[in-house]
């Protein structure tokens, strides 16, 4: 018996062997690029979709940003720069855009590009049948909202061909952003010949048409995709990578994983070892527009009374946060709008706004007996604070906890809940104290401020200020820029004086990166730019 | 000199261990077989009879159990010192058994035919037609009818009788020169097991194998038996022929034994059960282990273990009372009773 | 026979109808939206009314759960909402291969190495094979799989170098996860099987297979194993269901392209149509795996008969 | 014959005084009764159990881990959510012997605190398989046809229904409690427990004994907890044995989706799956201390599972 067992473990072992040296001459891809430029990167997850304005998210704006272009496309300073669109003319009244297409600019197909491809795919984006997540960003578009509704039809949108290269674009106010709009994946034209012909055309990689610096050569779904440099792109000579290899790790611990064994290029920075590779200069820092904040209820106790909202504000110390928990060299936030936008003058939204309260236990707790008495209250109502799960938030969540504890001397009760069911109660206002986040879609402080008008899906606060939203349409219809930030500081003034929130910290993005790869760009919207990325061999 | 006999057995040890120590279950056990003999070994349960039995088909298991000492000499050899391998090439083909409950000994999952003929294929490496052939040969000795069907059929479609059946021509498909037979009639019913019993007398006129049968029925040894090992607690306390142990037993125990049978010949008012029961072997007692349930018990039997004594050629008992200092003591206290009796 | 057959049939298809109805009523039940946006992106107003219209959403539910068991019926469940270049049956078409294949090396594996080990370890009862076998047992136990395979990882591709970290490419990315995904079964198996081993290897008719002086190689694979297996049986169905339809803890952290993270992902995002079309897929295979397990009873112990049984 | 020729007399001591050979006229009507005590199957099984010193071993340090649970909190100079920032991810010392987690709170303490949840979510996982599990099985085994058509029915719907889905349900139903978290394990936990019974119970119940205890006239519950259940009883402890981690992970998880016991508290399996990324990044104390203690949980109940086999099942009792 013994003899027999020992043979088949023994059979059972060399089975296993040769299984693993099966899998050994078979080695990870390492660096077989023979010379050629492969950057190795990881959308994180299959993209929701590579039609332009169906793929709402950024699991489908960091491809489509690099295998497609807009009229306009941002540059290495997040400035709009002409793309596609080689200049435009904006008329007195500043409602009128004339875009000049460039004579050059082609599909990677050989089509040529013209401003009816535009026209095609804005209108695809309004169409209520299409049902475009992003449709809402082109109602600034007079007649957009009308169609999308609709109230009234494709043909008053207000898009026009002017000739094969030209495209004339009237909005509904004037809205100096517009150019920096264009952007976005929503805003991408459509190549219609190939469209009209296959409707899903985007699906695949063999029938996926683009214009932009990279060509979609493979993509195998829920796996990978293998972007190659486009020979049609019209500023084909800027890019210097040869090939963009895509995996779809997830899993944060795989992706980090990946890195160290030389099958990714770029990993996020695990928070418990980000001070080391902070010291070590490992870690690349880029800005996102975006605010991680807690909304109170104003409907709900105790943030009925603003004294004690306040208090809450002021009992929380983000820069602990920021250092001890998050620790990924997070801005701490004590205003909304995130840094990176400049007004006329030159100054940066939230430099010249300036922090708008302070970390301040002493006032805290005064504020807190002074809201108390107000109300008549000997003690404060119980108070829960209901995060979506994830072990940040769950951190931080700890942490504001202890330190009310420590500042306040009040306990309060934490909830995580499921992230869908989470949201859609958010919306509905039945969170009396809530984490939120804010990630901005276009670069402009009124993408920020105009969340907090009265019914934003953001506003869970229930909060609602008549002087506010008057505030906030004011500047949506303002084309004079000095008097529209001047609108825009007043509003972000009022809002931290009524306290319905109070922000933690400013989003960024890091991440580890091969030291042999440079030039990428990340935009404040968080998708990726590779059109001037190199990585030397 | 004579001549070398089928089976001895000599002085066999065997213990198990347990969770609560070890059990000496087997203490000395010796006795010899001829061929064509029929040898009872009868007792309790528990008293060690079965792992006597295990110990000569050389399947104690092991662990827990072991033979510490002693010697089985099958046919000359020495089956305590040989390998597993060596012992597999005699069980079944010139040792087998039959086990107490038909209806647990044969494997529900398999076909009768497959259980039949598996012991031939794989020890004589028979074809698959010759072991058919002979298992067929073998149901029809054993009186089972239809046999080409009965053998794709599965135990749970027999009745007891017909698995005990298919049990013995199992255990005859090699032609053994021994069959152990572990109480095969227990879990029969009386007119079944009556049909049993003639099927062994029958089988062992027609191959002349020899039989252990192992029981606690005496009823079934006066069938069957030529002789009669009687054990109690680990050990053999009387040995000899039928007539010996039913006529002439000279220990208390198989005198016990005797009167705790139902017998037609006698009236009902002698059936008398032995009182108490067997001995912890965990601690075997230093003396005589029947000694505590003993009518006739002395303080000798407590402390020291009974001589054998030997009645005639074929018949042995370990018993202090046949001790000649018993037998006076015993004839003095008569003497003196009678004595009594005359005043 | 042939009734038997037809009466299981039928009592799978209102399985199916029950699970399918069932769970079209859960996910209406539970809050949250395919809308909603796992960045925190909202949508606002009309595009919202238009997405909800496209998917019949603002349809009564009573038309809804028809419009769900005509999908059923056909197989057809549309496109997928959160990825809707896709379809249903493009998610599943794909993602299944994958999990199959996976499913079904971890199956062999973890039954074979399980079965050796519960073998093993009830030969040797309380010996010292014993005590190692169901050391390794207990320990593919308590490590849950998510801990075992970033460990493996950790060890084999990042340390040593041995195996790649990730994806799905060829052979060598087929062991770590193979191992991490079997570790726990064949854990289950081997404790199943030695309980039951040792349970039957006291039977007599084990004894009177020993007295044939059969080999304890016959004996064990021949009379012990098959009446030792039920159990092992048992088990098997749900989890080779499970296993072959892929798993998200593994696939996710292998980054592995099976249909595993759709069950999980789906119902995160309240992808209705995926929902269905996975649930629907999945109860489809459970329900045939189970009644498998019903047929190999019969095989294993021709005394259950399961057409007698299922009078 | 050579059987009686005396070769196996033993030797007889030389001197046994004459005065031994007085027959002690034992009184054979107050022989008293050895025989051995009829004693139930529970009580038999613990005097079984009792002699496993293995199985004792692992009863001993399960109790141990309940003092701990309880005392553990109580004895430790660091409280359970304490925070200190600046002290964040300390390895193992003299002042935190399990070290500190990210927050900088005491790892030990917060081990015994988790021990309490994740012990307590093991044994009533396990309960709950042999309350309803056992009883479930057997019944839809013994009875059969269409009784154990229609309950294998209902056991294939609850699996088949997207599990994800009830879960969430219940948290927005009946919100984060610790009851929460056992309805959950509930609903579904004991359908493998009832599938293994029942498998078992189709195979038993063809034995003779059953049969016989059929002829009896035995009542069907009775049949099965005194025939069937006790000769089932490997599978059943291994899978209650297998049933204990799996719920302790379950609860991990069903905190993940909000229903469980909420943070700042933690259960093993929280601070098992909180510590795994920290583990890789060289904080191995905040995975190795809830891991292992979720291991050694687990050992002790298998050698005491295994113990129970041993001294419950009646054919390896020999």
């Amino acid at each position: 018996m013994k003899k027999w067992l020992s043979k088949a473990s023994l059979l059972g072992i060399a089975v296993i062997l040769v299984f693993a040296f099966s899998g050994c001459t078979a080695k990870p891809n390492a660096s077989s690029s023979g010379g050629k430029e492969i950057l190795k990167l990881n959308s994180g997850a299959e993209p929701t979709s590579l039609d332009p304005p169906m793929g709402y998210d950024q699991v489908s704006w960091d491809p489509l940003n690099n295998l497609m272009e807009g009229l306009t496309r941002l540059g290495k300073d997040n400035q709009p720069q002409p793309a596609i669109a080689q200049k435009w003319d904006v008329s007195a009244d500043g409602k009128t855009y004339t875009f000049h297409i460039r004579k050059n600019a082609k599909w990677d197909n050989g089509d040529d590009l013209t401003a009816g491809d535009f026209v095609y795919a804005w209108k695809q984006m309004l169409d209520p049948k299409k049902a475009a997540p992003a449709a809402f960003l082109a109602y600034l578009i007079a007649g957009g909202e009308a169609y999308n509704t609709g109230k009234g039809s494709a043909n008053d949108v207000q898009v026009k061909a002017i000739d094969s290269k030209t495209l004339q674009v009237t909005l509904t106010s004037a809205q100096s952003y517009f150019i920096s709009m264009v952007s976005n994946p929503a805003f991408f034209p459509v190549d219609q010949k190939v469209a009209e012909k296959n409707s899903k055309w985007y699906a695949n990689a063999s029938t996926f048409v683009g214009n932009g610096p990279f060509k979609l050569a493979s993509w195998k779904h829920d796996s990978n995709m293998v972007f190659k440099k486009s020979s049609t792109y019209w500023d084909k000579n800027t890019v210097k990578l040869d090939e963009v290899d895509w995996a779809m790790v997830s899993d944060p611990n795989t992706e980090y994983q990946m890195y160290k064994t030389g099958q990714l290029d770029m990993a996020g920075v695990p928070a418990d070892l980000s001070s080391q590779f902070f010291k070590q200069g490992k870690v690349h820092v880029a800005q996102q527009a975006g605010t991680y904040f807690f909304s109170m209820n104003v409907n709900m106790k105790p943030f009925n009374n603003i004294n004690i909202r306040r208090a809450f504000a002021m009992a929380v110390d983000n820069k602990q946060i920021t250092d001890y928990v998050v620790k990924q060299k997070n801005v701490p936030a004590y205003g909304f709008v995130s840094p990176g936008f400049k007004d006329p003058s030159g100054q940066d939204f939230r430099a010249h706004s300036g922090n708008l309260y302070n970390y301040d236990p002493a006032q805290a707790k005064k504020l807190l007996a002074q809201g108390m008495k107000e109300e008549g209250w000997q003690t404060l109502p119980p108070v829960t604070l209901t995060y979506n799960t994830s072990d940040n938030n769950k951190s931080i969540a700890e942490a504001i906890q202890a330190m009310y504890q420590k500042n306040l001397g009040i306990n309060i009760k934490l909830a995580n809940m499921e992230w869908n069911v989470y949201q859609s109660q958010q919306k509905a206002g039945k969170f009396q104290f809530s984490r939120g986040s804010f990630l901005a879609d276009y670069g402009d402080p009124i993408n920020f401020l105009e969340n907090f008008q009265t019914g934003m899906p953001i506003n869970s606060m229930e909060w609602s200020n008549s002087e506010y939203d008057s505030l906030i349409k004011q500047a949506k219809n303002e084309k004079d820029d000095t008097k529209r930030f001047a609108l825009m500081y007043k509003a972000e003034k009022l809002l931290f004086q009524q306290m319905p929130l109070f922000t933690t910290y400013f989003y960024n993005q890091t991440f580890l990166l091969n030291s042999k790869v440079h030039g990428l760009v990340f935009h404040p919207a968080a998708y990726i730019d590779l059109k001037w990325a190199s990585k030397t061999n | 000199m004579e001549q070398e006999p089928l089976l001895d057995v000599k002085n066999l040890h065997v213990s198990f261990k347990t969770h609560g120590g070890e059990v000496k279950a087997v203490r000395g056990v010796s006795f010899s077989l001829e061929k064509g003999e029929t040898l009872a070994i009868v007792g309790e349960s528990g008293c060690g009879k079965s792992a006597t039995s295990l110990a000569v088909m050389g399947l104690i298991p092991e662990p827990p159990g072991r033979i510490t000492e002693g010697v089985i000499s099958f046919k000359g050899r020495d089956m305590v010192k040989m390998s597993p391998k060596q012992k597999r090439r005699i069980q079944g083909v010139n040792l087998s058994m039959i086990f107490q409950d038909p209806m647990t000994a044969l494997n529900p999952t398999l076909t009768i035919g497959s259980q039949l003929t598996e012991g031939i294929v794989h020890q004589k490496k028979a074809t698959k037609t010759q072991a058919r052939d002979k298992a067929m040969e073998m149901l029809a000795l054993v009186g089972i009818s239809n046999p080409e069907e009965r053998m794709k059929q599965y135990p749970h479609q027999f009745s007891g009788g017909m698995r005990q059946r298919i049990v013995i021509a199992m255990a005859l498909i090699c032609e053994p020169d021994l069959i152990i037979a572990d109480e095969p009639t227990t879990a029969l019913d009386v007119t079944i097991q009556a049909q049993i019993l003639e099927l062994f007398n029958k089988i062992q006129k027609e191959t002349d194998v020899a039989i252990i049968m192992i029981t606690h029925d005496l009823g079934v040894v006066a069938k069957v038996a030529d002789r009669i090992a009687v054990m109690y607690a680990g050990k053999i306390v009387e040995l000899g022929a039928k007539r010996d142990i039913f006529y002439r037993s000279g220990h208390p125990y198989t005198q016990a034994l005797l009167n705790s049978v139902v017998r037609l010949d006698l009236p009902s008012d002698t059936l008398r059960p032995i009182n108490g029961a067997p001995p912890d072997l965990f601690l075997p007692p230093a003396g005589c282990a029947f000694s505590q349930r003993c009518p006739f018990a002395m303080e000798v039997c407590e402390h020291v273990q009974p001589p054998t004594t030997t009645l005639d050629a074929h018949h042995a008992v370990d018993c202090w009372l046949l001790d000649k200092r018993a037998v006076e003591n015993r004839q003095r206290v008569e003497n003196l009773q009678n004595q009594g009796e005359s005043f | 026979m042939a009734k038997f057959i037809i009466k299981r049939f039928t009592a799978m298809i209102l399985t199916l109808w029950v699970i399918t109805t069932l769970t079209f009523i859960l996910m209406h039940a539970i809050p949250g939206s395919p809308f909603n946006n796992s960045s925190g992106k909202a949508i606002s107003g009309a595009a919202l009314k238009n997405m909800e219209a496209h998917y019949h959403m603002n349809q009564p539910l009573s038309i809804q759960y028809l419009i769900y068991l005509k999908s059923v019926a056909t197989f057809n469940f549309g496109p997928s909402i959160k990825q809707p270049a896709q379809t249903v049956n493009d998610l599943l078409g794909r993602g299944f291969p994958v999990s199959f294949e996976l499913g079904m090396w971890t199956l062999i594996v973890a039954i074979l190495s399980g079965v050796l080990l519960g073998v093993l370890a009830a030969l040797k009862h309380n010996g010292l094979i014993d005590y190692i076998a169901m050391t390794i047992a207990v320990f593919g136990i308590s490590i849950p799989d998510f801990v075992l395979a970033t460990m493996l990882i950790q060890e084999f591709a990042v340390n040593l170098q041995w195996f790649p970290a990730g994806t799905w490419q060829g052979v060598s990315y087929m062991i770590l996860p193979i191992i991490a995904l079997a570790t726990g079964p064949m854990a289950i198996i081997a404790r199943l099987i030695r309980s039951s081993m040792l349970e039957v290897l006291t039977q007599d008719y084990i004894r009177t297979a020993q007295a044939k002086g059969l080999s304890p190689v016959l004996i064990v694979f021949k009379h012990a194993l098959k009446n030792a297996l039920l159990p092992v049986v048992t088990v098997l169905g749900t989890l080779a269901a499970a296993i072959l339809t892929g798993t998200f803890v593994i696939e996710k952290i292998f980054a592995i392209p099976g249909m595993g993270k759709y069950f999980v992902d789906s119902i995160n995002s309240r992808d209705y149509p995926v929902i269905m079309g996975t649930t629907v897929f999945y109860s489809a295979i459970l329900i045939v795996m189970l009644f498998l397990v019903d047929i190999a009873y019969g095989w294993l112990d021709p005394r259950i008969k399961m057409d007698r049984e299922a009078r | 014959m050579a059987a009686a020729n005396g070769k196996w007399s033993q030797r007889i001591p030389e001197k046994v005084p004459d005065l031994w050979f007085r027959a002690l006229n034992r009184n054979q009507e107050k022989q008293p009764e050895i025989v051995r005590p009829s004693v139930s199957y529970w009580h038999d099984m613990w005097i079984q159990l009792r002699k496993n010193k293995l199985a004792l071993g692992g009863l001993t340090f399960l109790i141990v881990l309940v003092l701990m649970a309880i005392l553990g909190p109580i004895v430790s100079s660091h409280s359970v959510t304490a925070q200190n920032l600046v002290m964040q991810n300390l390895e193992p010392s003299a002042g935190h012997w399990f070290g500190t987690d990210n927050l900088g709170r005491d790892v030990f303490t917060r081990t015994w605190y988790g021990a309490r949840i994740s012990l307590f979510v093991g044994l009533v996982a396990a309960l709950v398989d042999l309350l309803i599990g056992v009883a479930y099985g057997g019944i839809s085994g013994y009875i059969g046809g269409r009784t154990d058509l229609v309950m294998m029915r209902i056991i294939e719907i609850l699996y088949g229904l997207p599990y994800l889905l009830v879960v969430i349900l219940l948290m927005v139903v009946m919100g984060p409690s610790l009851l929460t978290i056992i309805v959950a394990l509930t609903v579904t936990g004991w359908t493998g427990m009832a599938r293994i019974v029942r498998g078992q119970v189709l195979q038993l119940k063809n034995y003779e004994f059953v049969t016989a205890s059929q002829s009896f006239g035995s009542k069907t519950w009775r049949i099965v907890r005194k025939d069937l259940i006790p000769n089932a009883m490997g599978p059943i402890i291994v899978q209650m044995t297998l049933t204990v981690p799996s719920a302790i992970f379950s609860e991990a998880f069903l905190s993940f989706l909000g229903l469980g016991v909420q943070a700042p508290y933690a259960s093993w399996g929280v601070m098992a799956s909180d510590g795994l990324t920290p583990f890789l990044e060289g904080l191995w104390w905040q995975l190795f201390f809830p891991a292992l203690f979720i291991s050694l949980t687990m050992f002790a109940f298998n050698i005491l599972g295994d113990g129970l086999q041993d001294a419950l099942d009646p054919k390896l009792r020999r």
